[in-house]
């Protein structure tokens, strides 16, 4: 990769970054609702995962969604608006911070139920696959999927079908405040996926450069029509949960060794090594992602929800089969 | 016109659609090779394909999943679920998301899947088998759940829900796949929402569905030689449903009794009965009555099984009480 | 009498059962270390130790499952499920093993299991998160399904259910747990299945259950503040309902509204108005009317997702359309 | 084993065997209803699977369950009146073929979900171990059932807490019509059961000792507290899967190949290469078993069905929770 490529990196995780620390300001004040993961740390593994996608390729995953959306080029303000819960959000005010979705970037959400989504992801790749097209799904769930019949179901299936799927296991060792040893018979998420018969591999989800490297492999062999892979990307996000969580089930001392291992800090210095780089640059890609992103935050402030009369659009795509009955409170 | 079985017609209705639309796909347990555990898919692999028609590991949360996404991703899945009384381990992939993902993500996906399922009871085949499971879906926004009495609606009713770019429960009777009807050559799409009055009547209007419209027209004959004239009203379609018809039929006869197979609390019999009291209060001239399955699981022994489910006299009964003013 | 919130009642409850019966144990996801997403647990894991509060994986269904195997083993299972919304990933277990186990085995098991779910609507968690499932659990012969609004009931009720030898379906509030009220000391285990007047009144029966019973205790008094007159019956138990004192209060108020914040197709409201109305249809002035949940998934944004949920001018408006005949 | 105790299991698989005949005779003569699983041609792997259990240890199976209720030493009497349904089945005519149950002798069903049964296997294990007993429980299913999620779920669970579980997966090769090829992406029950951390065993099912010697292991380990035990017990069916199916998706090669391994032949050869036996003693058995089935089937057509009035019992255990409203048919 030239220098060019790597400060696009670099920038991609630092606006997913920053978007989360603007997030955070903004629950604090009240203005954002609702449950809210952030994706804090884990920034390496989504920019590595997605970056050898192109536009018509599928990505799903849970509802820590917000780098998701934003690496593959979402807009920051419709994010924004999103948690907002404004019209001009993503989903219209709908989604919430669990539920963005682009469908006409090909990304498919944000799902609150835990592994809910992967059987989904199936299912897009079994179309990709029938339709003849040459595209690409990539899931994410966490660790704590792992325990979740359906995603069993949905491994399997994948295999079966020999389906275009990278399945990116994000264990950041934590399902709330249940780690993965008090949770999973096998500690090993790649171990548990060799039950389905496909190449299944550990990497360090902290490093932007192995993330990208293995899911080139299987992004390529998904495109090449040989199957389902698995990634378990071993990683850490640095607050809790969600919003709402202290986060006081971990010590210190485990947060600071995870912060050693920071991506940011680490591409930062990597691309130092490789190329010549000064201050200036990355200062400039941050300064130019706070402009985006006080935009995005000005952009939400102005705008509204939708009005309560349109309640009942969007359940149906023939709206008079939904039904405001005479009981509706509205 | 020709004869055909209600699985026939149903059958038909999957082999012209996927005809029709290349993206029409069918997979399921045993669907393919075993031509399904009713045989109601037989004939379509060899027709269709492997690529078209499927079996699946049994999966059934993973196959409402894989629906989703393949609709999703463009095409237009009908998932067969071998029996209702599995659609209860998708039931989160049922209503956590195909009935809400459209909603969810403000409108931005089409979500054309129509999930097939046998169910009912009367084969004795005991508490784990034999749901009506109408209500649990009939609950639930952003479904349509059509549940069709005839070979014809059975057809007409499929095409539409193949057609409709929203998800459909579509239910089938087990108890109804050997009966047979007419349907006519080329029938086309139905209409999905639409009931349909089977007999006139003005004495008292009995509402059903499913294999208890059969019921309810027994019912009909009965009364009918004791000289009640009772309309009969197939809802066809369960969400949503015909209100202004049932409406129109009930203003007139005054009475009314919901036939329902499913067991009542929180049934189909009870929001027919609440929303048409509504609607009809003042033309009424007693409470819209249910009978409804019992309200037990089933049970395998024969009798036991038989009185869990209703019967003509059950509704002669019913409707007696009404006409007397015995609720 | 002591205040103590919701929460706290609950949490109670559960603490003098476990010291009540050894028998008695508590899992589900972060319940132990964590002490309950909500909190609930509290306290649990340190006085009773890992043995009987211990941690699962997120595995709903086979939290539910490993409850009715612990329950036939001898023991007193009282699992949560984090929140009613990871229910349907369950849903089998529920309703296809342990609502019809005890029936099918011909009443060889014992099968005193308590699931806990917080649920509700009203906190902006979107429509995977804030559903109100109780029309669904209220369906199912062979499930008891109780939903308290008051820290008292609540801690009484909940102790009757983990006394009761049949599957419980506890239903908690997540609007609720900071909410406070008297209880009691040394409270003890309420009755399930008997509802409660709050208040007294001669116009109009108001129905309600958990969240919503507040909601028709605030109608009656903006109603009361123009000169009408609402009971407020707060049903607590949804499975089986006192339809006796339900209909003793109707025949004698000739109305009724019935509040609920799920849904109202096939819901709670559609069942209490199509039962009492069968059973005082002669004393009504007008039909049952239900102010139910929007038929919609529930939205992340406030105002649209506050108009999904009945507030008091919502049930004040149903009862003047009530009065003025104008339903 | 000495000579007695191998026709003592000769005998349990004669039961299980010709047990299976009379209830297909019925069946077709329509005296038994519903959906009928025969278990004919796997004796051996329920035989083997539970000759090192003691009375107070659990066992619970599928629908195809009639086996592990007479080899546990249920009423055959019994049995069949269930299968009549009449009140004096071991399930008073509610539960039929898929439901036996027989609370007495620690049985606990018969269910007819596929995989619905490995959770509750899991709480059993769970109040055995938490009431400090020495139970273990048996759990058996079918190949199929190791597509299901709850699957999944159940095996990480009983790993996860070290419960006193034996797993037995039935693999006779079929769910329904599909043979394990064309459902399952690694054709291995025991590596696919590997992903939960426990000894996972592959056997012939087909051979008593080889079952019963593995079993042995699985039943001491999980008696001594050391954890679960997953034995794979590869196997056949002779019928279809149930008494609806013709089977003919299996070539008549692969059932003949299959019939050459029957159990019963296989078990009298190695008494007889074991011990002196002549013909005359396994008639003896036999017509003993016979008797005993002839008895059972005189017994069924003595009984009845239980009276429609009692459809609401057993529904709860206080009786007046259940409500026959004025809506019920009855
Ligand atoms: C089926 C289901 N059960 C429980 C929950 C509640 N819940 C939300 S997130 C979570 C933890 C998930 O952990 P993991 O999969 O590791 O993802 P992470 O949050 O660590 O990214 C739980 C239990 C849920 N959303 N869905
Ligand atoms: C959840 C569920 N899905 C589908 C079925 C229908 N069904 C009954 S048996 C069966 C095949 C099961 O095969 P396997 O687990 O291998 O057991 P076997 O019948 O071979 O003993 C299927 C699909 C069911 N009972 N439960
Ligand atoms: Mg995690
Ligand atoms: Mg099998």
């Amino acid at each position: 990769m030239n220098k060019k490529e790597l400060m696009r990196a670099y920038r991609q995780m630092y606006l997913a970054r920053a978007f989360e620390t603007r997030v955070a300001e903004q629950y604090t004040r009240g203005r954002i609702g609702g449950f809210c993961h952030l994706y804090t740390g884990e920034e390496a593994v989504a920019v590595g995962a997605l970056w050898h996608l192109r536009p018509e390729d599928y990505v799903l995953g849970s509802y820590r969604d917000h780098a998701y959306y934003l690496i593959r080029g979402g807009d920051p303000r419709k994010a924004m608006a999103e948690l907002f819960g404004h019209s001009d959000g993503c989903c219209k005010g709908k989604g919430g911070s669990m539920h963005f979705c682009d469908a006409g970037m090909n990304f498919f959400g944000g799902y609150g139920i835990v592994g809910g989504m992967c059987p989904i992801a199936v299912g897009l790749g079994l179309a990709a696959q029938r339709l003849g097209e040459k595209r690409v799904v990539v899931c994410f769930f966490g660790d704590g999927a792992t325990n979740q019949g359906v995603y069993h179901e949905a491994l399997n299936m994948g295999t079966l079908y020999q389906l275009p799927i990278v399945w990116v296991c994000e264990n950041n060792q934590y399902a709330i405040g249940t780690s993965v040893p008090r949770s999973s018979a096998v500690e090993s998420m790649s171990r548990k996926a060799a039950a389905y018969g496909m190449p299944a591999e550990t990497v360090d989800g902290m490093d932007f450069f192995k993330m990208q490297s293995v899911s080139e492999r299987a992004v390529a062999r998904a495109r090449a029509g040989k199957g389902p892979t698995f990634i378990e990307a071993k990683c850490y996000r640095y607050r809790g949960h969600s919003m709402s969580d202290p986060a006081t089930y971990r010590s210190k001392e485990e947060v600071e060794f995870w912060r050693q291992r920071d991506p940011l800090p680490r591409m930062r210095a990597a691309i130092r090594h490789d190329f010549e780089a000064e201050d200036r640059e990355f200062e400039e890609v941050e300064a130019e992602v706070g402009r985006l992103l006080s935009e995005a935050v000005a952009f939400a402030e102005r705008g509204r929800e939708l009005p309560v009369e349109r309640l009942y659009e969007d359940l149906y795509v023939d709206e008079a089969a939904a039904s405001p009955t005479s009981a509706g409170p509205a | 016109m020709p004869k055909v079985t209600y699985r026939e017609a149903i059958n038909q209705a999957l082999a012209e659609e996927m005809r029709r639309d290349a993206r029409v796909v069918v997979f399921g347990e045993d669907v393919a090779e075993y031509e399904g555990s009713f045989k109601v898919t037989r004939g379509l692999l060899k027709e269709f394909g492997p690529e078209r028609v499927f079996d699946t590991p049994i999966s059934e949360a993973a196959i409402v999943g894989a629906a989703i996404g393949a609709a999703i991703g463009g095409m237009r899945p009908v998932p067969e679920l071998m029996t209702v009384n599995f659609a209860y381990v998708a039931m989160d992939q049922i209503v956590n998301h195909l009935a809400v993902m459209r909603y969810m993500f403000g409108g931005q996906v089409r979500l054309p899947v129509t999930i097939r399922m046998p169910g009912g009871g009367g084969h004795q085949l005991g508490s784990q088998h034999s749901h009506s499971a109408e209500p649990l879906f009939t609950h639930v926004a952003g479904l349509k759940v059509v549940y069709p009495a005839t070979p014809a609606d059975a057809k007409a009713l499929l095409k539409a829900a193949i057609r409709d770019d929203n998800p459909v429960i579509f239910l089938e009777h087990e108890g109804l796949y050997n009966s047979s009807g007419e349907v006519a050559e080329g029938l086309e799409a139905g209409r999905i929402g639409e009931a349909q009055v089977l007999r006139e009547g003005s004495d008292v209007t009995l509402v059903a569905y499913g294999a208890m419209t059969h019921v309810a027209l027994e019912a009909a004959d009965a009364l009918a030689s004791e000289g009640l004239r009772a309309e009969v009203i197939d809802l066809r379609t369960l969400r949503p449903w015909d209100q202004g018809r049932v409406a129109d039929s009930v203003a007139r006869t005054h009475r009314a009794v919901v036939v329902e197979e499913a067991p009542p609390v929180c049934g189909i019999g009870a929001e027919v009965a609440a929303t048409i009291t509504e609607r009809v209060f003042d033309r009424l001239d007693g409470p819209i009555l249910r009978v409804s399955g019992a309200d037990v699981p089933l049970p395998y022994a024969r009798q036991l099984e038989q009185a869990c489910i209703p019967h003509a006299p059950d509704v002669v009964r019913a409707v007696k009480r009404l006409m007397q003013g015995a609720w």
